[in-house]
């Protein structure tokens, strides 16, 4: 069992209205060095395999996790996940 | 005209899309459950608004995958009529049979209201009948409406005459106000404001039932060619 | 009886009293001990702990609620099941209930908001019905306050995320803004729903031997609160696992909507009911005890979300989108079948016995075993004492307030900018108030109307109280409250059938409060009588106070209505330049609790209105006939800011201006909250007609094309304004005050 | 400046609906190996600050990114990020 973490942010060139609510929130609250709140998702999962695990995750990422049109993604596999 | 309603979980709008081609158009329609895989003997495929699987992830991301959705690009690729209206738009744009995707609208809020429309263009099987430049009230309703494209995706949408529905004044911050777009092939609509919620005057406005006549002149104008 | 070893025993429980912190009294513990003949172990007082909560057993509010009538020729299900449901001719019916979800909106307004909503779903499709449509209620604190603007922005996402996403339309509510719902905001949700009689379910468990299933999410530890572990087993850890939030799934309820209204039309299916408060513990019990049978189940099968739950946790889980059915023995996999389709699963997890026992296995061994109509039935009933409150008597001795008014134009303007006043566009418009294509009247209007498909009926649906009313004079305000949802109701062209209510009050152990409770109930209920409205459902909220001050008294009333013919559709906005403006009934000088009082003074007292009830029914009656005969163009009744605010509301988004002249008192012309008057435009061939049916009737003056409001008193001009003025007013308030993004 | 990545998740008791239809996706994909999947945010920011940083995100955090009553939160920085 491994546990994977994927992050998933929208591209730089796309705008990110959410990010902009939460930093102007921010600046509002009087945290004015605050710059540039941008929003992703943080999705953990767990895979029971151990072949082609890279494959299969970038597969799910590029198939569903993530819409490449306007995000990226990247991962990360935790070796030794205690069943 | 046989119409299919294209039914996932959690879609909404299935029963007004068919009440608006039953009721208002007066053809033959038919609900088609996602576990199917075939659509043979449907003359148009409506993609209906909702949150299908709650909209989890991303509006559409899961839908896309369901059984019906190759018999959905088989029958875009045999030329035939789709439209996808809200959620539907959403999923036309995951399955990439239209080209871009939807953010959360601008102001972080769901809108759901009449809008004014202007008809871009009228030359398409689902806009015939309005008049090029005429303004219309359709509703939205919609979390994540926010139209995106590339610029040079935007770019080929302008020169090839693709936007068919522009809002009047931007409800969600969309790419160059686009409500609406059409395929390459001119067969696949994608659209967000919701037209089968405006097939009757009862509902506050009748604009969007000419989009449905559209289609069935469509088909009768083809279907006479094919008989004749 | 086994016990799980961390947890306390039945001596524990005894002597250390932990049935009362489970909310158990020392009485009701005794009792308990008396019913079973032993003392009760850990899951048993449990079991007994939600059931004897106010929540299901209305201990407390239980001789109250009998005072309202709920019975008439129309009613074919009143209070007592998920929901009420009244006859609307054709072998239709419609079906409505509200509920609050004020303490877990306190919480975690989103959640709490959007699990309400969810919840008052499954009570009109448990009946069988397809919910049709949604309303809400709400009451915050002032929107100065960060704390209030966090909790109405995140409620109202609550309720449009639930409410969009399983596709009911929300098509209408109020909401309201006072200092007393500061600490104890309100939160109360309304499901109308349609069912054809022959579909009409009732939660019973018949038939001895028969299989009860469990169908929906999977049961975690959602909502369980309270209860301490007198054990080591409480850790940091388990302090996360428990008390946690219920979270709502709107897309899991869509496929039980749609999965349960189809179970309906199998004969297969014995009987249905939600799993609400008190989660399987309520739904089992009251099926089995309803139909004088027993229930065993096997908690091994219930499906669970969390690993390690006890019968304890299980028994009391919160989780929401669960149902409980009981189906025919032998006939299982035809529901499965069903339900499969939707990608649900039902389980059995029991069996309808025929000793009237309520008895829970877990592990194979018993794990519970007590008399079902214990739980359902023997909860104790208390008869709280009642005193009138000093401040009553001493504010019911003042001289009546009157306002100063020099410049009318400022204190119109005014009152449209405050809140409660206000438009609520920036609530609604993050409902779908459309889908499902019936919404014949959208919020904005006086009651929403959602037209009956396939026939020329509609349905009329609003909810309405002014808790202002009420803390100065209960009983008054509890007959006002039902009134005005009734000249809603009738301003849109219906004929009001039945009412819900929602009674938020504070703690009822205080006589004071209990007063309050009982003198409004007494008011609604006369209102109810006259009005030919009765009770058919409703929900008790009380102990809504914070640092011991109790909220307003508050008791929302749902009301439904039924539009004969959807040619009697009626608006509250104007229709046409020429048209004659009518006030039908006279102004007094009342303005105790009224909003130019409160704007002015930062306060209310003295008397709210008088109402007379049958003045209220002849014009209600009157106008109605009018509307029938087509005579009216636009009906709006007069409620919070009089008159004045009233013009301003049916001016909105209409083009159109008008002039008045008012001849009375012009204060109480422009601002008194007289009860029982409408506004109401006619065409000028019909004027004669239209006064001659509606008798109180008073011409004020015409619509006019110019976007202009002008008002004289007599002949001077006091009011003089730009509509478009007033319509950025009313409307910029709500945004401005939401405009940045609140914080938690 | 420095960079700051704040990782949100549902505490653990806490119903992710989200996750379980995207797990419910994943399996009706063909990747049945995939268990457990949770669903949370992933923020990024830029903060023009040097002294109590942790205090200052610390309160960005508990009163506008997460939900406390069902999230935790957690972050890190990152040194020198360039001008
Ligand atoms: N919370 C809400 N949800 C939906 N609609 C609302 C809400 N609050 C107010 N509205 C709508 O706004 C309009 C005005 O509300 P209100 O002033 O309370 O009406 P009235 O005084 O006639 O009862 C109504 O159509 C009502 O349904
Ligand atoms: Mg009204």
């Amino acid at each position: 069992m491994k546990k994977v973490k994927v992050y998933i942010t929208l591209k730089e060139s796309v705008l990110d209205p959410q990010g902009q609510a939460v930093a102007g929130a921010m600046h509002h609250l009087g945290y004015q060095e605050v710059k540039d709140v941008r929003i992703g998702k943080f999705i953990e999962l767990e895979i029971d395999s151990e072949e082609e695990i890279d494959d299969k995750i970038r597969a799910i990422c590029e198939k569903l996790l993530a819409n490449t049109v306007i995000e990226n993604y990247r991962y990360e596999i935790e070796e030794g996940v205690p069943q | 005209m046989k119409t299919a309603v294209i039914a996932f979980p959690g879609s909404n709008c299935d029963s007004d899309m068919y009440y608006a081609i039953r009721d208002g158009l007066e053809q033959e329609v038919d609900y088609v459950w996602h576990q199917e895989t075939s659509l043979d003997g449907y003359d148009a495929i409506m993609i209906p608004g909702g949150f299908s699987y709650g909209d989890y992830l991303r509006s559409g991301a899961i839908a896309r995958f369901s059984n019906i959705m190759p018999a959905v690009i088989a029958a875009a690729a045999a030329g035939k009529p789709i439209l996808g209206v809200c959620n539907g738009f959403q999923i036309l744009l995951e399955a990439g049979l239209l080209p871009g995707a939807m953010l959360r609208n601008k102001g972080l809020k769901f809108i759901c209201r009449h809008v004014d429309l202007e008809v871009m263009n009228n030359t398409t099987l689902f806009s015939s009948l309005y008049d090029k430049g005429e303004t219309i009230s359709i509703p939205v309703a919609h979390g994540e409406g926010n139209y995106y494209c590339d610029a040079e995706t935007l770019t080929k949408l302008e020169a090839e005459n693709r936007i068919v529905f522009k809002y009047k004044n931007n409800p969600n911050g969309s790419a160059a106000d686009i409500a609406g777009i059409i395929n390459e092939r001119g067969n696949v609509l994608g659209m967000m404001p919701h037209p089968e919620r405006a097939t009757e005057a009862l509902l506050g406005s009748a604009h969007g039932l000419r989009l449905f006549q559209s289609i069935l002149k469509h088909w009768r104008e083809s279907h006479a060619t094919l008989t004749s | 009886m086994p016990l799980l070893h961390h947890e306390p025993t039945p001596m524990d429980i005894k002597e250390q009293h932990i049935y009362k912190e489970m909310g158990l009294s020392d009485a009701e513990y005794e009792h308990i001990v008396s019913l079973l003949g032993r003392q009760p172990n850990y899951t048993e007082t449990g079991l007994f702990s939600v059931m004897w909560s106010e929540h299901c057993s209305y201990k407390t509010s239980k001789p109250v609620l009998k005072r309202f009538p709920s019975s008439g020729p129309r009613v074919l299900q009143g209070p007592g099941e998920g929901a009420g449901i009244v006859d609307i001719g054709d072998q239709q019916a419609v079906v409505f209930k509200i509920e609050s979800h004020n303490h877990p909106s306190a919480i975690e307004p989103y959640q709490g908001a959007a699990t309400g909503v969810g919840g008052i779903i499954r009570d009109v499709f448990s009946m069988g019905a397809r919910p049709i449509a949604l309303l809400n209620s709400l009451r915050f604190g002032p929107l100065s306050s960060a704390r209030v603007r966090y909790l109405f922005e995140e409620v109202v996402a609550g309720i449009a995320g639930y409410g969009n996403c399983i596709g009911i339309p929300t098509v209408g509510g109020e909401v309201q803004f006072d200092k007393t719902y500061e600490g104890n905001p309100l939160v109360n949700a309304m499901c109308v729903g349609l069912i054809n009689h022959e579909d009409i379910q009732v939660g019973r468990a018949t038939g001895v031997g028969n299989t009860v299933m469990y169908v929906g999410a999977a049961t975690g530890r959602d909502g369980i609160h309270g209860a301490t572990f007198a054990s080591d087993e409480l850790s940091d850890a388990s302090d996360e696992k428990r008390s946690a939030v219920q979270v709502g799934d709107p897309f899991m309820e869509k496929l039980l909507v749609e999965a349960c209204l189809e179970v309906i039309k199998s004969d297969a299916l014995i009987g249905m009911q939600d799993m609400g408060a008190a989660g399987l513990t309520s739904s089992a019990s009251e099926m089995a005890s309803k139909a004088g049978v027993g229930m065993e189940m096997d908690l091994d099968k219930v499906p669970q979300r969390e690993t390690g739950m006890t019968p304890y946790e299980m028994m009391l889980s919160e989780s929401q989108e669960r149902m409980l059915l009981v189906v025919q023995k032998g006939r299982e996999a035809e529901i499965q079948e069903i339900f499969k389709k939707w990608e649900l699963h039902a389980v059995a997890v029991g069996t309808v016995i025929e000793e009237k026992t309520f008895r829970l296995i877990h592990k194979g061994e018993v794990v519970a075993e007590v008399p079902v109509d214990s739980l359902a039935d023997d909860a104790p009933v208390y008869h709280m004492p009642s005193k009138e409150p000093e401040s009553f008597r001493v504010n019911g001795q003042l001289a009546p307030w009157k306002p100063t008014l020099t410049n009318y134009e400022e204190a119109l303007i005014g009152l449209l900018k405050e809140p409660t006043l206000a438009s609520k566009e920036w609530v609604y418009n993050q409902y779908d108030s459309m889908v499902q294509t019936n919404t014949a009247v959208l919020p904005g209007s006086d009651a929403a109307v959602v037209r009956v498909r396939g026939t020329r009926k509609a349905l009329a649906m609003t909810t309405d109280c002014n808790g202002k009313y009420l803390r100065l004079d209960p009983e008054v305000g509890g007959r006002i409250a039902v009134a005005e949802a009734a000249r809603n109701i009738v301003s849109s062209g219906a004929v009001p059938l039945a009412i819900t209510d929602c009674l938020n009050f504070g703690n009822p152990e205080k006589p004071e409060a209990f007063w309050q409770l009982e003198k409004a109930v007494d008011g609604m209920s006369e209102a109810c009588r006259i009005l030919g409205t009765p009770v058919i459902s409703g929900n008790v909220s009380l102990y809504n106070e914070s640092r011991g001050q109790a909220i307003d008294p508050t008791p929302v009333v749902g009301m439904v209505g039924l539009v004969e013919d959807i040619d009697h559709i009626t608006t509250s906005h104007f229709k046409a330049a020429g048209d004659v403006v009518y006030v039908i009934g006279a102004a007094t000088e009342e303005f105790g609790g009224s909003a130019i009082q409160q704007w002015l003074t930062d306060d209310v007292n003295g008397q709210p209105p008088q109402l007379d009830l049958a003045v209220e029914v002849e014009r209600q009656h009157a106008l109605l006939q009018a509307i029938r005969k087509q005579l009216v163009m636009s009906a709006h009744d007069l409620s919070d800011g009089g008159l004045a605010v009233a013009v301003v509301e049916s001016l909105m988004d209409t083009g159109l201006g008008c002039t008045l002249t008012l001849n009375g008192d012009i204060d109480a012309e422009l601002f008194a909250e007289t009860q029982s008057r409408f506004l109401v435009t006619v065409k000028p061939d019909v004027a004669e007609a239209f006064e001659d049916l509606v008798k109180d009737a008073v011409k004020l003056g015409k619509v006019t094309e110019e976007d202009v409001l002008r008002i004289h008193d007599k002949d001077q001009e006091v009011i003089s304004v730009a509509v478009s003025q007033l319509e950025e007013a009313w409307k910029g308030v709500l945004p401005c005050y939401m405009q940045s993004k609140t914080v938690n």
